[in-house]
């Protein structure tokens, strides 16, 4: 299995879909523009030609209905992958996947399963504007039953996505929009990725950062740079927000001493205050200083360009944070920063970094 | 454009003596159950809510006669009669609504969850509208892999009003589910007329909207629904999609809970006295006297047996242990 | 059972010829301000999802024109061309779809989210669905306080599909509402024909199941959807509740974005055409020639002042300054 | 105005509503079973018969629809307050809390405004089951562009409905079943109690209790137990969910050194997980050990009684943590305990205890 192919994010998800569908029968994929040219953002290229339009189901526009018809057909054996464009729309189908996806099999005292995906995109940018570039992940990682999943490499989508896909319970697969064109080594044919939680994504000492998705990435540029300047930063790819398994997270936090989290939704009651509590409960003698949370201010994403400067964590952000934190040389950060600055030059703010088409 | 329109059941002469005698006590052991649950309610050992479907036993027992063992039933809030008609467990049953170990998911959900999906009673969910799409789904797993069985989705007059209803009309006849959709109309939503809720027009017409066949009986009558359903069904297994039906019938009782409640204002006792006099369960055993299938001894004797049936239900849920704080935990994940 | 069938609306002679060439000129306005993104998209300062009406223009300029400046709207993803019929600010529009400090809300949502409240454009929301239930409860609130005024809700043939949709139609029917439900047909969503979404009934049925008249018209005839929305509004003034409005029509561009996209496969270059032969401007031109309303350097002078106008507002788009960050938290709480 | 009247929580609520009627032509109620014999468990009796159907409007079985339609309604310079008896059908209207709701304010650059009520019950016992307990109020508490509310008192759920329904915000208004007899201390007439966030129900020195709505009771009366035995709590009824001002809690930690959070709904990013995650990072220093979380266990309600114990805090749970983290001594402790027991004797588990009738 040569393991130095390099693919992006979204052919790692379409790879997936297309091993699990000729896997096995009971996989099917149900959605609203999956079976068409868009082919989900091409992560279904050339899937109904291959599978046909029983297996790659282009539905309605019927969230909500769609979301417990396929819940239907989960409990009745099949294993359906539904498609979100938007985690707005997956709003409407809350009361489905809350009530009924994550609460068949208890309910059912273990009888019936529910083998559902719901991949749902999270994102940003080209002025989506406050309606279409929410992350709202923290609001399905609250519910017991249900499990979510949040990869940030491309190999790891591939086979997290066939790993959910095995999986007998409902899984919240969330694609941030900005890793579809992000490259990494990622292996053919068919195998999982075990949904157990977090991976450190890059070993330090001298602080843990706990980030998700596209975050995880502006992480890791900020811990090179910070490496140049002399601060060992580890990063902690959280991976699964439910159910959550923050063992390596501790076990970081004990040799660091310091953490920050960096969220892709709003900090107020979002993924970092799980990781804040938890960690000011389990590593309480380690801290060195107070956990830092980073994350979109308080407030509806606007959509021009001109008001967005600012509005999402950056590795330049953390950079400064962790400087901070850490009380590094202001000289020092100084130079750091003007790194940074120098690899996004007049990039635009609203289309993704080619900084990070990878290979990774 | 070729929607069927709403016609009457064939009310022909195709339904046998044996089945019209089992219509009769397959209604009356509905009732007496759920009779026995309102009388030993106020004992306050079945601690949870309990939606009664006494008054209209009908369109369960007509309906999930019309079904084979193999097909499936989805039902609401109010779903023992579904649950008995499709023959769940009674005794599963009880304990389910007496909290107990032996009940028919342990406890877990009580009398607005019952299931016994080895019977085809998949589940109960007490969101109104909320398994319809489950039902739908399920008709799709079974059209996907080439099986005849039948889904049914039980609801209630209100679920019409719900979104999920239509987005999952529109679906299921676009692609011609096995489903059907059966609508027991008792006029109320809690305490709310259907006229409070709906504006006036035939219930049926929610059906054209999705292009849908309707079919329209007297929920009272056990053998119309039975027509009605098994023409449903088998349209269904003929691959021809989805029927809404439509039934309207009445509860007695309160909307939640064993007493009656024509006192407190929002119907009138004449309103309840009237559809009384309609009994399903007087109707049929007037139907059987006067066509002589029916001899008071023989009655007498099968109703004795489902009362002994009953009565052993009950000790055995009130007997049995409790479920255990222990197992509460179990089953969060598969 | 009196739900008015639906039925063609009455082309009289009641068209004035003013209106006739308001007709005209409004619909070229908004081809001539679309096309004018369509022209500047590439060079990548819209930078926001853009959802052009081209080929659409007679039904938002049919309806809007049956209005009164009071009455209210609310549109969806595709608004560019509801926005300017009802009169919002064409240089406030620009500068949104910019990015500018001073569009219409500041630049904070965008083309999907065009909104000019004082002209009774209320609110654009890009969710299918998502703004019916506002047009429903801005006519609610009109009829709490015995106001006058209609409320239009725009969107498109997949709003049909969507639940609220329906929940909607029923209260507004059953509150006689005044409230006009008008669905855009243009055989799409997205790449998805209408066949692969729903069953095949006629659209207006969806009006039957919640007790509602419906009309419907030739979506590329200006006058017919008109006349359609006059009659609906004046239902909606006398008291008498909601209307449907059905207008087939055709999209000629891609779904989102400027530019043409017949040759990616779902949908045929000949069927394009054949909508593209029933240009709704071209047919309202022609009809205006032949009524002798129209001479062409009356028309010439026309245009070259709608295009200085159309000119002058991106001119403006572009050179006034972004919106700033320091403003971005602002308004989040009244 | 005569402060010692004692009147019970939901009559509160019913006060309220009818003096915000009587005040404002443009307030109007809308919801299922609110103009019924059975008014909304006793909120709304009588206030159809006094203002009429068109001031309280019963509504079709529509939940998403008539949210719209309420913000609708809203935006258009009405009033409304919505009622839903379970927080579970308000998930199917989120996707117009989130999307219109919480941002047509932002999103209209301050033009629109929202002056909606919507007052969600959440609650337990009587074998509800599954899918009519549970507690999703951190779901709603995570959105900036909401209020989110939730009273204990008597007093206060009349002064803070006022406060909602005059505020030109969207406010959820959360009301635990359990308090619906609870009595208290309730001032006749019209008046406001602002939603500026938690307040001290407890003076303590010696651990910091934040709890809300039931659990609230349940903490006050942990405290006073553990004062019996010689430890002081202080008790922190949160009440403002969102806007989040934790300033009174602060406050307490620098003083007492340690926090016990107790939540109504699930622990895991859950409301206590923000609480921490903020004391961990405001009162660094000043925490004395780890904060500790308490909540129902991670898994669905069991409608059964027989599986209920053990499920929700209560006191006597929050009186064992705190001696654990007081280090109190396990006689005392359990003297303490004893008392609990002794009130509670053979209560059944599933209704409110009798003890918490009030007057608070
Ligand atoms: C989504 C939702 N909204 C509201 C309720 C509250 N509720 C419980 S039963 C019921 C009445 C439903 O009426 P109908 O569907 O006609 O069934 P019936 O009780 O008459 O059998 C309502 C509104 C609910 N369970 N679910
Ligand atoms: C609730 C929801 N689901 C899906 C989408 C994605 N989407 C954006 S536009 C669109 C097509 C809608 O089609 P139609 O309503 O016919 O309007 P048209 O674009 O044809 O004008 C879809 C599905 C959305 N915006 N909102
Ligand atoms: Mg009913
Ligand atoms: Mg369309």
């Amino acid at each position: 299995m040569p393991d130095d192919r390099v693919i992006t994010f979204g052919e790692a998800i379409r790879e997936g879909l297309i091993e699990a569908l000729a896997r096995d029968e009971a996989v099917f994929l149900m959605g609203e523009g999956i079976a068409d040219p868009s082919s989900f953002w091409g992560t279904t290229a050339g899937v109904v030609e291959r599978f046909g339009p029983d297996r790659v189901m282009e539905m309605p526009v019927a969230e909500n209905g769609m979301t417990g018809v396929a819940i239907g057909a989960a409990m009745a054996g099949q294993r359906p992958v539904i498609s979100l464009h938007r985690v707005e729309f997956a709003l409407l189908a809350i009361e489905q996947i809350v009530n009924n996806a994550a609460k068949a099999h208890y309910l059912s005292n273990g009888y019936h399963k529910v083998p559902l995906v719901i991949r749902i995109v999270i994102g940003r940018g080209w002025g989506q504007g406050p309606e279409h570039a929410q992350s709202l992940e923290s609001v399905f990682a609250h519910i017991p039953g249900l499990k979510v999943v949040m990869p940030t490499f491309a190999s790891e989508a591939k086979g997290m996505l066939i790993a959910a896909i095995e999986d007998d319970n409902p899984v919240i697969f969330i694609e941030h929009r900005w890793l579809y064109n992000v490259a990494g080594h990622v292996p053919e044919g068919y195998y999982r990725q075990p949904l157990n939680g977090p991976k450190v994504a890059v070993k330090g000492r001298d602080v843990t950062i706990v980030a998700s998705a596209y975050m995880t990435l502006e992480a890791v540029r900020a811990a090179k740079v910070l490496e140049d300047i002399g601060c060992s930063a580890e990063v902690i790819d959280l991976r699964v927000l439910r159910p959550l398994n923050l063992g390596p997270v501790y076990r970081s936090v004990q040799k660091t001493g310091r953490l920050v989290t960096v969220d892709t939704g709003w900090v107020q009651y979002g993924i970092g205050a799980e990781v804040v509590a938890r960690v000011a409960s389990e590593c309480f003698e380690a801290l060195k200083s107070p956990p830092l949370r980073l994350g979109p201010p308080d407030h509806p994403t606007p959509s021009s360009r001109g008001l967005i400067p600012g509005f999402y964590p950056d590795g330049d952000r953390i950079v400064q944070e962790v400087g901070k934190l850490l009380a590094i040389d202001p000289e020092r950060l100084k130079a750091g920063r003007r790194t940074l600055a120098e690899q996004r030059r007049d990039l635009p703010i609203d289309t993704p970094d080619p900084f990070f088409k990878g290979p990774f | 454009m070729a929607i069927p329109d709403i016609k009457p059941p064939n009310t022909g002469p195709d339904v046998s003596s044996d089945l019209l005698l089992k219509f009769y006590f397959e209604m009356l052991r509905v009732r007496l159950v759920e009779e026995g649950i309102a009388d030993r309610y106020s004992e306050q050992e079945m601690r949870c809510p309990v939606h009664l479907s006494i008054g209209q036993e009908a369109v369960a027992v007509g309906a999930c006669q019309a079904l084979q063992p193999r097909d499936k039933v989805f039902s609401t809030h109010r779903c023992h009669a579904h649950y008995l008609a499709k023959a769940g467990d009674l005794k599963r049953m009880l304990a389910e609504i007496y909290g107990k170990a032996a009940g028919c998911i342990g406890g877990r959900g009580g009398s607005m969850h019952l299931m016994d999906p080895d019977k085809g009673m998949i589940a109960s969910i007490p969101l109104v509208g909320s398994s319809i799409p489950l039902a739908a789904g399920s008709a799709l797993a079974d059209q996907r892999t080439g099986s005849d069985r039948v889904t049914v989705a039980f609801f209630g007059d209100a679920a019409l009003e719900e979104g999920v209803f239509h987005e999952c009309g529109n679906f299921a006849a676009l692609r011609r589910l096995p489903v059907l959709f059966v609508c027991e109309n008792n006029l109320y939503s809690v305490y709310t007329h259907l006229d409070d809720r709906q504006p006036k027009r035939p219930l049926t017409e929610v059906a054209r909207a999705h292009g849908m066949p309707a079919l329209a009986g007297d929920g009272n009558d056990v053998v119309a629904v039975y027509q009605a359903t098994r023409e449903a069904v088998e349209r269904a297994r003929r691959g021809e999609g989805p029927t809404f039906l439509l039934f309207d019938t009445y509860r007695w009782r309160e909307h939640c809970g064993p007493n009656y409640d024509n006192d407190i204002g929002y119907r009138s006792e004449s309103e309840y006295l009237e559809w009384r006099e309609r009994c399903p369960i007087a109707h049929q055993r007037r139907l059987l006297f006067e066509a002589g299938l029916l001899d008071p001894d023989q009655e007498e004797a099968r109703i004795a047996k489902i009362r002994a049936e009953i009565d052993a239900a009950f000790a055995f849920a009130k007997s049995t242990p409790l479920a255990d704080p222990s197992q509460a935990s179990d089953h969060v994940y598969a």
